[in-house]
């Protein structure tokens, strides 16, 4: 009992102590409380009046945007009155987003895609390629941004005459125009060979002879079905830049069959439709097996 | 059958290793059924030979079987003996309408012209390459099978392929093959390599590059092990980005596989301890040759190991770059490419 | 660039974390592989080719017992690496915390002036000098086993040890005949 | 690196200080199991591990005269493989017809038990011939260098047909560490240096036969780094006086598949570069007083320049290829003089400065052997 009793008034009276001393010590303590109370106070305040600019600018930004998009870009700078610093920037923003957007929904439509590199001092062009709703193989080209544009590393096959198509649609200013023709040309290239791949896959009955590399030539074997004649169909691709060929030749055993009407719709047919698909109608309407 | 054929036929068949003998000869398709089934294969290479030549008495082979034959041998297996890559420059507008009958005659016709004795032999390989055969013979000798010269060209791309050529032969082809492909300049692409399809992908870019994207997704570094959770990398995002560096210089996963890489240097000492080197006058002149069974592989390695500092210095990637394993640099930049 | 600290954490239950250090990056992970096997105490092993350790992992990074550096004999650069890492260490480690492991010793290419140097420096730093074999799977796993008994010590897991007296036995002596100049 | 575990005892170790003797001893066995003894520690004091700082630049004196040109012709132009042997007991030079002898039975008789089975050729007569290099050596202590020739002809071939050599060898000691020498036992002849070249099955049977006779032990000797980047320099030295035509140097880089790295400079720009080292490295010198270093006429080189050689050369390589070649193993060195190979193959091409280099090879055979 002595124990609890003793104890009991040990404690009480350290308790008694730790509260005078706690007391003592308060008035300095409170005053840093205080004090930090006051700087978080501040400090969110500062915060408060950010948000509240960011908002703003967004808010521009945004009527801008509206603006620009409805006239289109140029005559909206003129509209903008006020010269001020901040509204040149609030614009500059604005063209910013208007570009990213822009060249957001060209990569979706299967144009090409450009991503900064290096800190800046470079860019790499990814170019997407696609034959009937498949996509294809994607290029990549990587351009310094150096005092003159130079074309630095990349994937792109060498029969693809990419410095030349950089000189003929001088790529330093129009740099638009430059991967315009090059994403044109590797499309072009992409859906020649998805064509020679199909024609392979779909038409055993039909021989390929030649081929090259840019697949800019096709020399097909087709037979007659009734009178097992050979045919040699030659498709000549000269224009790079397009799918279907530019010239179609035949060449046969029995000079007329190249004459006949038949066949004269067969070429015009062969130019227009993709050979793949021409060559379906062609089995589909008898005149090769 | 003169003996020309006969040493031509010894030749060949020691060169062929014996597994490959059998499908060579099958595809040759010469032999007789049972001439076929009647070589044993497991025998000593010079008893193959000798029964070789008895079925050539037999089937009355002459030189251009035999050369036929080689053909097939060197198109299935070309990476034997060196291959130099040649640049075909300034296309005429034609160029890119050429056809391979049309190519055929014309690289004829020039080559005549220019050599009278010379036996040539082309073929359409089914890599969509076209396959050249030179038998070189001078003014009064008849052309010489035993040391052949091989052209490979893809149709409409601005490279050729080489095998050894001397130095007098060599004009004489350029001259054939620029006119014939239709170009109007020819310059040695300072490429070479023991295997022709590590140099064609090489400049062809047929191996697979790295490149910034919008949405990075790690590459997958090779000894990429399944990380106990225990055990973690300090350092791991500096080592993946020396990995994409390396990636990037050198190519990613599967790569061509070239052995060497020179260069000539002819440059300025900058030491930071003495200075008299540093003002000599004369630049060093010294020869830095790179070697290993798949260079680029090796590269890739020191560089994403740290032994090679990252970025990588434009002199290693613009082997890949620049599609070269040859380089003089001198101090004002690249020497006379 | 954050300095590393023996005691700036409190040490998980039964668990022992050591930190290895090689420039080559190539022995560490056969050997963190080899240390993770063990079950009586949760090992954890932090791979680095250099000190100091980046800031970012400094929260998740446990409390580190023993730092081992990798010296590769062979290489040069190796040995210059390891001494410039070993200036990012905090002065607590070099009481039985630090131990420098050499492989290839036995190579023929490795002149005998560069295994002096780090026989030297292990002297000087009063931490052991281990040699391990790293091209066969059983010499990889005894140094792990040998490096798991110095770091359980250095963990405090052994009764009756502490790292420092055990660093006090196992320490690098050099030998006196080392010193002495060349014979002329 | 001053000597500093005596005085930095931490406090703990103090306390443990009284039972020290027994503690110390304790230490040093727990202190071996744990592998710090490596097999430096265990070679007796006297041909402990040494740092050679300084070397006697070669110079083009007549070898000629000392040597006849025949013998050295035997030397030069040869790749040998490099071995290192323990002192020959009992080896006299005046016996050396009877061991002639005695190693052409020896050889005779193993071919027979067919001990060398897998041999190409039928070889089976054979002539052996031992014969002294008159002159080759340095200083008195060294004794006289010794030529090993094994001839031999086809079974069949008639006897018209001349004997070819198949094997040579040779045994040599170029000026070895004098209190070395002199504290070898009376009847032991060391001739640290063992160059053979020829059938890899005559050599091991060679190696045996001395084994056995003369009670000694060979062993594998490789040049490491740093004996690579003294002929380096040794060889570069002497270009002032003979054309070495290319400075080669060959490194191997540690990756996957590994790279090597062969870097051939022009020799005037080489010797160049070499030169300004050397006055650099001297000025420094000039300046903070110098440590009373050999009498700095050009004729010797000292670590130091060399270490500054090959620095300056790995810098102007790392400038260009960002590339520190000290993260590889130097492979290959060579020159018109000769080349050296890290695994033990030296060829000498030029005889007027082989004697520097012997010395060089002379002094690592003799820090290789175990005793």
């Amino acid at each position: 009992m002595e124990g609890e009793a003793t104890k009991g008034v040990l404690s009480v009276l350290s308790r008694l102590e730790m509260q005078a001393r706690s007391r003592k010590a308060k008035p300095p303590q409170q005053q840093n409380s205080v004090k930090e109370l006051k700087s978080t106070i501040d400090a969110l305040i500062t915060q408060r009046d950010q948000l509240k600019a960011q908002i703003e600018t967004q808010m521009c930004v945004q009527k801008l945007r509206a603006a620009m998009d409805k006239q289109g870009a140029h005559e909206a700078d003129e509209e903008m009155d006020d010269g001020s610093e901040n509204s040149k920037l609030l614009r500059l923003m604005a063209r910013h987003a208007q570009l990213k957007d822009l060249l957001h929904a060209h990569h979706l439509i299967g144009g090409y895609d450009i991503v900064k590199t290096c800190q800046g001092k470079g860019v790499c062009v990814s170019l997407a390629t696609g034959y009937e709703g498949v996509y294809l193989d994607t290029y990549n080209l990587e351009i310094d941004l150096k005092e003159t544009l130079r074309i630095g590393r990349h994937n792109i096959p060498p029969f693809i005459p990419v410095n030349s198509l950089a000189e003929q649609s001088n790529m330093q200013t129009d740099i638009r125009a430059f991967l315009g023709a090059l994403s044109q040309h590797l499309n072009a290239f992409a859906g020649r060979k998805q064509q020679v791949k199909l024609v392979k896959e779909l038409h055993k009955s039909v021989e390929v002879l030649e081929t090259n590399a840019l697949c800019s030539i096709l020399v097909l074997l087709l037979t007659v079905p009734r009178e097992k004649i050979a045919v040699l169909c030659t498709l000549d691709y000269a224009d790079h830049t397009r799918c279907l060929p530019t010239r179609v030749c035949i060449e046969c055993e029995d000079k007329e069959l190249p004459g006949s009407p038949h066949w004269k719709n067969n070429i015009t047919l062969l130019k227009e439709t993709p050979v793949h698909k021409a060559l379906i109608t062609m089995k589909k309407m008898g005149y090769i097996v | 059958m003169d003996d020309s054929t006969k040493r031509l036929l010894q030749q060949l068949v020691r060169r062929i290793p014996t597994q490959m003998l059998k499908t060579t000869l099958e595809k040759w398709g010469r032999l007789t059924t049972e001439q076929q089934k009647s070589l044993d294969f497991t025998q000593p290479k010079w008893v193959l030979t000798e029964n070789l030549l008895a079925f050539c008495e037999e089937n009355g082979w002459t030189t251009k079987h035999i050369t036929e034959l080689e053909m097939i041998y060197v198109t299935d297996s070309p990476n034997q003996g060196m291959w130099y890559a040649f640049q075909l420059l300034d296309p005429e507008d034609d160029a890119p309408s050429v056809e391979l009958t049309q190519f055929k005659e014309q690289f004829k016709i020039h080559l005549t012209e220019l050599i009278r004795h010379v036996s040539i032999k082309i073929k359409k390989h089914t890599d969509e390459a076209v396959w050249i055969r030179i038998a070189w013979g001078d003014s009064f000798s008849r052309p010489n099978h035993l040391k052949p010269t091989y052209v490979v060209h893809h149709l409409q791309t601005p490279y050729v392929f080489m095998s050894s050529v001397t130095r007098k032969q060599k004009p004489l082809l350029s001259q054939a093959l620029v006119l014939a492909t239709r170009y109007t300049a020819i310059k040695d692409a300072h490429l070479s390599g023991r295997k022709l399809t590590a140099i064609r992908d090489v400049v062809m870019k047929q191996y697979q590059q790295v490149f910034p994207t919008k949405y990075p997704s790690p590459l997958l570094e090779q000894n990429q092990t399944a990380s106990n959770p225990l055990i973690k990398r300090e350092q791991a995002e500096s080592s993946e980005n020396r990995h994409q560096m390396a990636c990037e210089a050198f190519g990613y996963g599967m790569v061509p596989q070239l052995q060497t890489a020179v260069y000539k240097l002819e440059t300025k000492f900058r030491g930071i301890t003495n200075k008299t080197m540093t003002e000599r006058g004369e630049p060093i002149r010294c020869v830095v040759k790179f070697t290993s069974t798949n260079l680029l592989e090796s590269f890739r390695n020191c560089a994403s190991s740290g032994i090679a500092s990252t970025p990588v210095t434009p002199l290693l990637s613009s082997i890949t770059q620049k599609g070269r394993n040859f380089f003089v640099i001198t101090d004002n930049g690249r020497g006379p490419s | 660039m954050s300095l590393l600290k023996p005691f700036s954490k409190l040490p998980g239950l039964n668990a022992a974390n050591i930190l290895l250090v090689e420039n080559e990056e190539q022995l560490q992970q056969r050997l963190a592989d080899a240390l993770v096997e063990e079950t009586a105490v949760t090992v954890n092993v932090r791979l680095a080719k250099t000190l100091p350790l980046p800031l970012k992992n400094e929260k998740s990074r446990p409390r580190i017992d023993l730092v081992v550096f990798i010296i590769n004999l062979t290489s040069e650069l190796s040995l210059q690496s390891a001494e410039a890492s070993l200036k990012y260490l905090d002065p607590g480690y070099f009481l039985g915390k630090v131990c420098l492991l050499v492989t290839n010793a036995r190579n023929a290419s490795v002149p005998p002036a560069r295994l002096d140097t780090v026989r030297k420096l292990a002297a000087s730093l009063h931490c052991p000098l281990l040699c391990a074999e790293d091209q066969t799977p059983d010499g990889v796993t005894n140094a792990a086993e040998r490096l798991l008994t110095i770091l359980k010590v250095a963990a405090g897991l052994v009764p009756m040890t502490t790292a420092l007296y055990l660093s006090n036995l196992t320490r690098c002596t050099v030998p006196s005949d080392i010193d002495q100049q060349g014979f002329d | 690196m001053e000597r500093r575990n005596s005085m930095a005892r931490t406090p703990l170790s103090s306390v443990v200080a009284p039972r020290r003797s027994r503690s110390k001893s304790y230490r040093r066995s727990y202190h071996s199991c744990l592998g710090a003894a490596s097999y430096l520690s265990l070679t007796s004091g006297l041909t402990a591990r040494r740092l050679t700082t300084s070397r006697r630049a070669p110079k083009s004196h007549s070898i000629t005269e000392k040597v006849s040109p025949e013998q050295l012709a035997l030397l030069v132009k040869k790749e040998w493989q490099l071995s290192y042997v323990t002192p020959l007991h009992q080896f006299r030079h005046k016996q050396l017809k009877s061991y002639s002898r005695q190693l052409q039975a020896f050889i005779v008789a193993e071919r027979q038990q067919g001990l060398a089975v897998g041999m190409e050729g039928a070889d089976s007569s054979f002539r052996v011939s031992f014969s002294v290099l008159q002159g080759m050596v340095e200083t008195d202590d060294d004794a006289e260098s010794v030529f090993v020739q094994i001839h031999s002809k086809p079974v069949f071939a008639g006897q018209e047909k001349p004997m070819r050599s198949v094997w040579s060898g040779w045994l040599a000691c170029i000026s070895g560490s004098p209190d070395y020498l002199r504290s070898l036992p009376e009847d032991f002849v060391c001739l640290p240096l063992f160059c053979s070249s020829g059938a890899e099955w005559l050599t091991s049977l060679v190696k045996s036969w001395f084994q056995r006779m003369f009670d000694c032990c060979f062993g594998p000797l490789e040049i490491n780094t740093t004996n690579l980047e003294w002929l380096v320099a040794l060889w570069t030295n002497c270009h002032s006086e003979f054309n070495i035509q290319h400075l080669k140097l060959m490194w191997t880089l540690p990756v996957v598949p590994p790279l090597e790295v062969t870097y051939t400079l022009h020799p005037q720009d080489a010797w160049e570069l070499w030169r300004s080292i050397r006055e650099d490295v001297q000025d420094e010198e000039k300046t903070e007083g110098g440590r009373d270093t050999m009498a700095k006429d050009g004729g010797s080189i000292c670590i130091e320049e060399v270490m500054r050689f090959m620095q300056a050369l790995k810098c102007h390589f790392y400038r260009h290829f960002r590339v520190d070649l000290s993260t590889g193993r130097l492979d290959q060195v060579s020159t018109a003089l000769g080349s050296a190979k890290h695994n033990g193959k030296i060829k000498i091409s030029n005889s007027s400065y082989m004697i520097t280099t012997l010395m060089l090879l002379t002094e690592c055979a003799l820090l290789k052997m175990p005793i």
